[in-house]
């Protein structure tokens, strides 16, 4: 036999050979085509069956940047807030805030407050719908739990109808003190440079005092709620700080001026993986640290360190990877500004071995003291003389150029730049989204949970689900990642094996 | 879009009192003009609608002119001082929407001047023949081309959609 | 008992707020839940396709779609859900007029892909990379949707019931919708289903608008304290209120901030930027070309403010001289 | 499926007329009836030589009767022309007439164009939009508005004092209005009047008293329009009266105050005698004037500009107390349903033309101040002298002197010619000069006017046919010393020629008055760049305007002589009298109206329309449209930013459909 046809046997009986092995490991659910705005993770299996490689992609985009060309600054908060339905506050507020700047007007006491106070009941009303709709079915139910179960339904089984009435009617209060003074919940419209554009009438204050205080005691219960339900089953700790589930990167987050975690305003504060302060610097300095990387395999843009420059889908020394949200924020902090907060952070280091935490699913426990510290600044703010006040605005003289905005959005930092020319038409615009921050690390997590999880093809229900885990635990939002639809992604989870043969697909739903 | 039998099409909005009138006379004066241009007439200049407008430029007018009494002189009053603000902003708006000025024209015409009916004409056609085709029609099958099953004619009115058979359109 | 109607619920290019909007039912949603099956909703539950293209035709009562059309697959599954539902019902600003997205169809795909992934100040990119509708990464062939030219309202791609307007819609109108729905008492098709006037007859601000308004000139919110009780307009700032149907029983004025037209023009309207341009200058002021130019410039922005939510479905739709880049650029 | 929601099945018949040659001869007629023929909807379409002739309207009423029609299109000439013809036809045929619609091929299409097959499918394209229009179409109904029988005449020239005596004369009140201290015009300033050469006083005089006499005409002198409001058969008008310090019910015009005058001898300028002698503060414009009392000129009178004078004048007039300082201006407000507009011409200033030496060398004089040297009443009592006294021997007479000159006037003012000659032959009688008349042209088309020219001739008077290149009075040869020369191109004897004369006489020509724009605006009329006020059909409709109600006689709508004024005030006063004696005008049904439930009430309207028409209910928090007010410009439609007014005849569908019409057929 000549050496040609030998040649071409061998490559026709290796691919034959590949066909067969692939038929035999086929786990056989139904595929899913591909459907529109879903997240979508390929994972790649090498001839063992092992994951060679995983990709999370984002398969949208927008442009906002582009269409806000030529618009007045001013409608900024409200054309930005459209990149997410789901955070439209944190948008219309890092764009409100990046406005002030661009004029260069500091808004009047009573106005800062009036942000604060509707920012942080922005936090409590997202961070909730995470903590019991999310996310929470991952605890609350349980990893291993049967799909069907492991959704809202499922939690309200396992917490009792009642709190899941409390849980909606919590929210509903929230959003309808966003709306008092936003005119809309969705897409509020109260930012203005130097100010807000509706104040508090005193009458109206005593239904929302009360409410501040429901709202502490139910940010309270909620922290009761995964205490009892994780933190005392020993199997949910173990997996929290299980190497699957650990990383170690950069964090970035706002800190007041003593260095404790603030979601309005602040100095942007990043620690290395050692908990060493590597950076601090206000916001219009974001370029100087922030840097954006593009795959040709997914719309969003990866952003890394930039003094370090981008080393891949690294940890350890050598990455410039970061990583933002819950538990990035407490990580960057030397503690938090309000009392009942600050016990519970005490103990939420306590627990998982002190500052810094690496493990990707202590965001979910982070993110519950984060609605402690939130409720408790709700009730500060509401409880100040000053927040009554008429003056709510300063007009802005000075002429425009440029300006930059930040806030921690519940999913991370969020920045907003823009430059306009004299007549404040934006003339550049540029969108630094909490997701994009944590996009690398959140694919690094994904696939470091399939390496961990996925053995020799062994694909399982409850696998997948750990996997997706990984993600989740991020609250992703893709839709803010790519200034894209939708706000809350659904993912799809393919598995291929070396021939890129489709062995299955999982869809994980999203908010 | 380089069809050497392509015309300019231009449609007018002309007021009754003024320069409907001194289009009248135009005729009645036999001067010629271009005939590209189709007249409709109402009642002042402050009855066009800036939908009416965009419509025509929609509909594949290569230009639309409007014309009233010089101002001052409107027969209601004030009606082409109205039309006047409603011009120079819609031409921003045009503008921006990538539209050449000298395809929507306003133009104030007296009942007497018949003459300047046809200069005013003659010119516009030039000026659009100039530029070329608008043909928003075209451009909107362009981009509905990639989509899978492209859309059908922005309005389906079996009246206007009516096309005379090829021989009869220059017969 | 006769089973429940099917409704079903889908988004395309929209920011999610439409899906908030449904959440904010609130208590309600177990209301509605009773009285509908909600056989998909990817935002809250897993849904496959294929179940979609199981279903028979028409099976579903009615489907409430949200979003613009930029992409193929959305393009794909508003056809499929046409074809699935008796109804299919454009639900908000995006999936009726094209929603702020379709402001990028004053730009051109190029310029936008350009900006993102190699112009951004922050983006470090030296190899120009750009993300592609197929691309090889270690011998693994990634493929990603394709990004179309054009943001389409949803009618301009298949035909259309009903309209649910606003950005997002009112969770008001939007059980009103439903109810009417429920109870087949709906108005003719391609009806809009909220109020056919202008926002002004809800807005408390009416009792204080002048009866002769006249624009000396126009203020952007920015530049000026806004008294909370008087006409906006009254206050020489651009409110798209009298141009803009009602529903949301102002809530941008209530907000003390001006509507910006989120709920699209009357019935009567085709174009309700031209209609709003229409009226606001017929009631200038100022006579002469100087003037008015002068005047006119507190309007610095007539696209954005005109057609914020409504560029995808004006008269004009596009940028006239945009170019159409085909399927095989990339992405 | 040939059907719109409001109407039901459509059947329309269309039309498209030859006109003979007009259209037919640049549209193809056949061509265009059968591309229409195919449009949905079109139950007949045929082409026919006359529309509007009888047998077409008849056509018409057939078809609405044998194929059910129930539209009408008819393509044709100017819906201004013939679109009510055409709408009669209609609702003798049993329709209403306003499901009917024109279109205009003719002054549009086939006068404009010169391409067949360019016009043909413009015709096309036109009659395509109006078929696609009026399928929307609804039944309207005509409004009538009441007319106020009074009637105003603004000008007492003798256009103005024959319309306002006419119309006095058919029982009517009829308010005249002269700017003038007195009545008359420029006809009272003239001597004869060609070709009859019957003293122009004798004819006048008796009109002007009738005038002062009737009692049907308010007559008020010294006085101006300054403002005009409302619309037909319902004008409001407001009249300033200027103070003449006189009160002309007591004044006997015994002329003792002017005697009296602390002025002894006249001062100031005879505008009655355009200069040519002098008048006192206190002066009777002319011997005939009427009303035939005195006027104090407030430019001279020491007392009205200084208070410091004895005033004699009220002595003299110590049993009347005519005489009244207190005297103030006065507006007046009138109600009337019909104006005629006779506010005359002006004369052209010769001294435009400086070649001619008007104003520079004395015995250059204008035709109308010879007019007054010739009157027996006038400053030299009726003896043509040269500013020396002497009489002259050779007298010329210059014509076109601001008329058919492209570098001032380039129409002909009509009267020159024959002005001219009838000066020429009083000069000629009153002094035996020789008479030399350069003209370009003799025109002398009237009744009589040709055989007036003949006598001119046969009276010895010589015509030398050229335009005068100049006047001079530098002496190139003997027989020139001492006289003006006019140099001019003989262009029958083919020479240029140096003329010597006594005195040159320049036949000025008429030019619009001076405010003639702002009269214009104040009545709402049209006019052409040079001022003349401009007619609704220069044929058919010579004294209308486009304002209805608004009727114009005289010079003020172009040059003319007596005869043509008032031949043209006798139609304006019955063009205006046919309106009073119907009693009402009925109302093109083109009116705005707001659907209630579509108003939001956003108050946008209210300040657009400036007829008030637009009403805000405060009960119903909407806007509401008084239809006996609105006139139909639909800027208000326009401007609704909700769609929620609309406009009979103008509905935005209607106009949307025609665009698509229009841009439907390439």
């Amino acid at each position: 036999m000549n050496p040609d046809a030998t040649k071409v046997w061998n490559e026709a009986s290796s691919r034959a050979n590949a066909a067969a092995r692939a038929q035999r490991r086929r786990v056989t659910i139904d595929p899913i085509t591909r459907l529109e705005g879903h997240g979508k993770i390929d994972i790649f299996l090498d001839d063992q069956g092992d994951v060679e490689r995983a990709y999370l992609q984002v398969p949208e985009l927008r442009g906002f940047e582009v269409f806000s060309l030529g618009r007045p600054a001013e409608e900024m908060p409200q054309i930005t807030s459209r990149i997410c339905g789901v955070c439209p506050t944190a948008h219309h507020m890092a764009a409100t805030k990046a406005l002030d700047a661009l004029y260069q007007v500091e808004p009047p006491p009573a106005a800062r407050k009036i942000r604060e106070l509707v920012y942080n009941t922005f936090m409590v009303e997202d961070h909730a719908l995470h903590v019991y709709i999310l996310g929470g079915p991952d605890f609350i139910v349980g990893p291993q739990a049967p799909p069907e179960q492991r959704n809202v339904a499922g939690v309200i089984q396992k917490v009792g109808v009642e709190v899941g009435k409390k849980v909606i009617s919590m929210r509903r209060r929230l959003r309808e003190l966003i709306a008092y003074f936003g005119g809309k919940v969705i897409h509020p419209v109260l930012g203005l440079p130097g100010g807000v554009s509706k104040g508090l009438k005193p009458e109206d204050l005593p239904p929302f005092q009360a409410l501040a205080k429901d709202t502490l005691e139910f940010a309270l219960f909620t922290l009761q709620v995964f205490k009892d339900i994780v933190l005392k089953n020993p199997d949910y700790v173990k997996l929290i700080t299980s190497d699957a589930y650990t990383h170690r990167t950069y964090y970035m987050g706002l800190v007041d001026e003593r260095n404790r975690v603030n979601f309005y305003d602040g100095l942007v504060r990043v620690v290395d993986a050692g908990g060493k302060e590597y950076a601090k610097f206000p916001a219009r300095q974001y370029r100087d640290f922030v840097a954006e990387h593009v795959e040709p395999w997914s719309y969003v843009k990866f952003c890394f360190l930039k003094p370090l420059g981008w080393h891949g889908f690294e940890e350890g020394p050598q990455s410039s990877v970061y990583s933002v949200a819950p538990l990035a924020r407490l990580n960057v902090a030397d503690g938090m500004a309000t009392p009942q907060a600050q016990k519970a952070r005490e103990e939420f280091f306590n627990t998982l071995g002190g500052r810094p935490v690496h493990h990707t699913l202590a965001n979910h426990w982070a993110r519950v003291v984060e609605m402690i510290y939130a409720a408790e600044r709700i009730v500060e703010l509401l409880n100040d003389p000053e927040i009554t006040s008429a003056n709510l605005r300063v007009i802005p003289s000075a002429k425009p150029t440029a300006g930059v905005g930040v806030v921690e959005a519940p999913r991370g930092t969020l920045y907003h730049h823009f430059e306009t020319d004299g007549q404040g038409l934006i003339t550049k615009a540029n969108l630094i989204v909490a997701t994009q921050n944590n996009a690398a690390r959140i694919a690094m997590s994904v696939e470091k949970a399939a390496k961990g999880l996925i053995k020799k093809g062994n694909v399982s229900e409850g696998l997948l689900n750990m996997v997706e885990m990984a993600f989740r635990a991020y609250d992703p939002c893709f839709g803010c990642a790519t200034h894209a639809l939708p706000g809350h992604l659904p993912l799809r989870v393919s598995i291929y094996d070396r021939e890129r043969n489709l062995l299955r697909q999982l869809v994980q739903p999203a908010s | 879009m380089s069809d050497p039998k392509w015309q300019p099409r231009i449609v007018a909005f002309f007021c009754n009192w003024c320069t409907y009138t001194a289009a009248d006379l135009a005729g009645v004066s036999r001067l010629k003009y271009a005939p590209n241009v189709r007249i409709i007439r109402l009642m002042c200049s402050g009855r066009v609608d800036p939908q009416f407008i965009l419509d025509a430029l929609a509909l594949g007018a290569d230009g639309v002119l409007i014309g009233g009494c010089h101002l001052g002189d409107c027969h209601y009053a004030e009606g082409n001082y109205k039309t006047a603000r409603r011009f120079q902003m819609l031409q921003r708006l045009l503008r921006d929407m990538g539209i050449e000025d000298q395809r929507v024209r306003l133009e104030w015409i007296s009942a007497s001047e018949g003459e300047r009916v046809k200069t005013v004409i003659n010119d516009m056609v030039e000026q659009v023949r100039a530029l070329g085709p608008l043909g928003l029609p075209q451009h909107r099958e362009d981009w509905d081309r990639e989509m899978a099953h492209p859309a059908g004619p922005a309005r389906q009115d079996e009246w206007a959609g009516q096309r005379a058979e090829p021989e009869a359109a220059h017969a | 008992m006769p089973e429940k109607p099917k409704i079903g619920f889908y988004w395309c290019a929209s920011c999610g707020g439409c899906e908030e909007a449904v959440v904010d039912f609130a208590e309600d949603i177990l209301g509605v839940l009773q009285a509908v099956d909600i056989v998909f909703w990817p935002v809250a539950m897993d849904f496959k396709k294929k179940h979609v293209e199981a279903m028979p035709d028409k099976s579903i009562a009615a489907t409430l779609l949200n979003g613009a059309i930029r992409t193929s697959e959305q393009e794909e599954m508003a056809r499929l859900l046409r074809r699935k539902s008796q109804y299919l019902i454009a639900y908000g600003a995006c999936a009726q007029l094209g929603g702020i997205p379709s402001l990028a169809n004053e730009f051109p795909r190029e310029q936008l892909l350009r900006y993102v992934y190699e112009e951004a100040p922050t983006v470090v990119n030296e190899a120009k990379t750009r993300p592609r509708t197929s691309s090889q990464n270690n011998g693994h062939t990634m493929t990603l949707p394709e990004f179309r030219n054009v943001v389409r309202a949803l009618d301009q791609v298949v035909d259309v019931d009903f309209y649910i307007p606003g950005c997002p819609p009112t969770p008001k109108i939007t059980k009103a919708a439903i109810g009417a729905l429920l109870e087949g008492k709906l108005p003719p098709k391609g009806s809009v289903l909220a109020p056919d006037v202008a926002l002004c007859e809800q807005c408390p601000r009416k009792a204080n608008k002048p009866a002769d308004l006249s624009f000396t000139r126009f203020q952007r919110p920015h530049q000026v304290v806004i008294d909370p009780n008087l006409c906006l307009l009254a206050q020489g700032i651009v409110c798209m209120g009298p141009a803009t149907r009602a529903g949301c029983e102002a809530a941008c004025p209530g907000g003390n901030m001006p509507c910006t037209g989120c709920f699209g023009p009357t019935s009567r309207v085709q174009d309700q930027g031209a209609k709003i341009l229409s009226s606001l200058c017929a009631n200038m002021a100022a006579k002469d070309d100087q003037e008015i130019r002068a005047v006119l410039a507190g309007i610095p922005d007539p696209v954005g403010t005109f057609y914020r939510y409504g560029l995808g479905k004006s008269l004009l739709r596009r940028k006239a001289n945009l170019p159409v880049e085909t399927a095989k650029d990339s992405p | 499926m040939n059907t719109n929601p409001k109407n039901g099945a459509v059947r329309i018949g269309f039309y498209i007329c030859h006109c003979g040659h007009n259209i037919a001869g640049m549209v193809d007629c056949a061509a265009v009836a059968l591309h229409i023929a195919k449009l949905p909807g079109v139950a007949v379409s045929r082409d026919y030589k006359y529309m509007c002739s009888d047998p077409g309207q008849e056509l018409i009423q057939q078809d609405i009767r044998e194929h059910q029609l129930n539209r009408v299109v008819v393509a044709s000439c100017s819906p201004l022309l013939h679109e009510h013809t055409f709408r009669k036809a209609v609702a003798a045929g049993g329709l209403n007439p306003f499901y009917f619609q024109m279109v205009n091929i003719r002054e549009h299409d086939s006068w404009v164009h010169t391409d067949r097959a360019e016009a043909t499918a413009k015709a096309k394209s036109l009659s395509h939009a109006a078929v696609c229009r009026v399928r929307f179409h609804r039944a309207l109904e005509t409004t009538r508005v009441p007319i106020n029988p009074d009637v105003l005449v603004v000008g007492g020239g003798i256009a103005g004092i024959h319309a306002a005596l006419t119309v006095a004369n058919s029982g009517k009140k009829v308010f005249l209005v002269e700017r003038d201290p007195s009545i008359g015009g420029h006809m009272a300033q003239f001597d004869k009047t060609f070709p009859t050469l019957d003293c122009a006083a004798c004819i006048l005089t008796p009109k002007m008293s009738a005038v002062r006499s009737h009692e049907n005409i308010t007559l008020w002198t010294y006085s101006e329009v300054v403002k005009v409001e409302g619309y037909v058969g319902n004008y409001k008008v407001t009249v300033r009266r200027k103070p003449r310090y006189v009160n002309e019910e007591l004044c006997a015009g015994c002329l003792e105050c002017i005697t009296a005058c602390v002025f002894k001898e006249g001062k100031f300028p005879d505008e009655f005698n355009v200069g040519l002698s002098k008048r006192k503060p206190v002066y009777i414009p002319f011997a005939q004037a009427v009303p035939p009392v005195v006027v104090i000129d407030p430019e001279r009178c020491l007392q009205v500009r200084t208070g410091k004078c004895k005033k004699t004048c009220i002595e003299a007039c110590a049993d009347r107390h005519a005489i009244d300082f207190s005297q103030k201006e006065e507006r007046v407000e009138v109600q009337v349903g019909n104006i005629i507009v006779a506010t005359g011409f002006k004369l052209f200033d010769a001294k435009r033309i400086p070649q001619y030496g008007y104003g520079h060398f004395p015995n250059v004089v204008t035709a109308i101040e010879l007019e007054r040297l010739v009157n027996s009443s006038g400053p030299t009592a009726g003896e043509i002298v040269l500013r020396d006294g002497r009489q002259p021997k050779s007298v010329g007479v210059i014509l076109c002197v601001g008329s058919r000159d492209l570098k001032t006037n380039r129409w002909c003012s009509r009267t020159c010619c024959m002005h001219s000659m009838k000066l020429a032959q009083l000069v000629r009688e009153h002094t035996g000069a020789d008479v030399t008349v350069f003209y370009m042209d003799i025109r002398a088309p009237g009744k009589g006017y040709e055989e007036f020219y003949d006598k001119s001739l046969k009276e010895g008077i010589q015509f030398v046919r050229g335009r005068v290149a100049e006047v001079t009075d530098w002496a190139m040869a003997p027989e020139e010393e001492g006289k003006l020369v006019i140099r001019v191109e003989d262009t029958l004897a083919g020479f240029v020629r140096r003329i010597p004369l006594d005195m040159i006489v320049l036949a000025a020509g008429m030019e619009p008055q001076a405010d003639s724009q702002e009269v214009r605006r104040m009545f709402n009329m049209s006019c052409g760049t040079e001022g003349w006020f401009l007619e609704k059909h220069p044929k058919l409709a010579p004294v209308s305007t486009f304002t209805d109600g608004v009727f114009i006689a005289g010079c003020c709508q172009g040059p003319k002589d007596i005869p043509d004024s008032v031949a043209q005030a006798g139609a304006a006063a019955a063009e205006a009298m046919a309106l009073v004696d119907k009693g009402y005008i009925e109302q093109e049904p083109n009116t705005a109206y707001i659907v209630e439930a579509d108003c939001s009430g956003c108050k946008s309207c209210l300040p657009l329309c400036p007829y008030t028409a637009i009403l805000f209910d405060d009960a119903k928090q909407k806007a509401r449209i008084n239809g006996a007010l609105c006139k139909g410009c639909g800027t208000c439609v326009a401007s609704c930013p909700s769609g929620s007014i609309r406009q009979n005849l103008f509905e935005d569908e209607e106009i949307f459909s025609e665009i698509e019409g229009v841009l439907a057929y390439v």
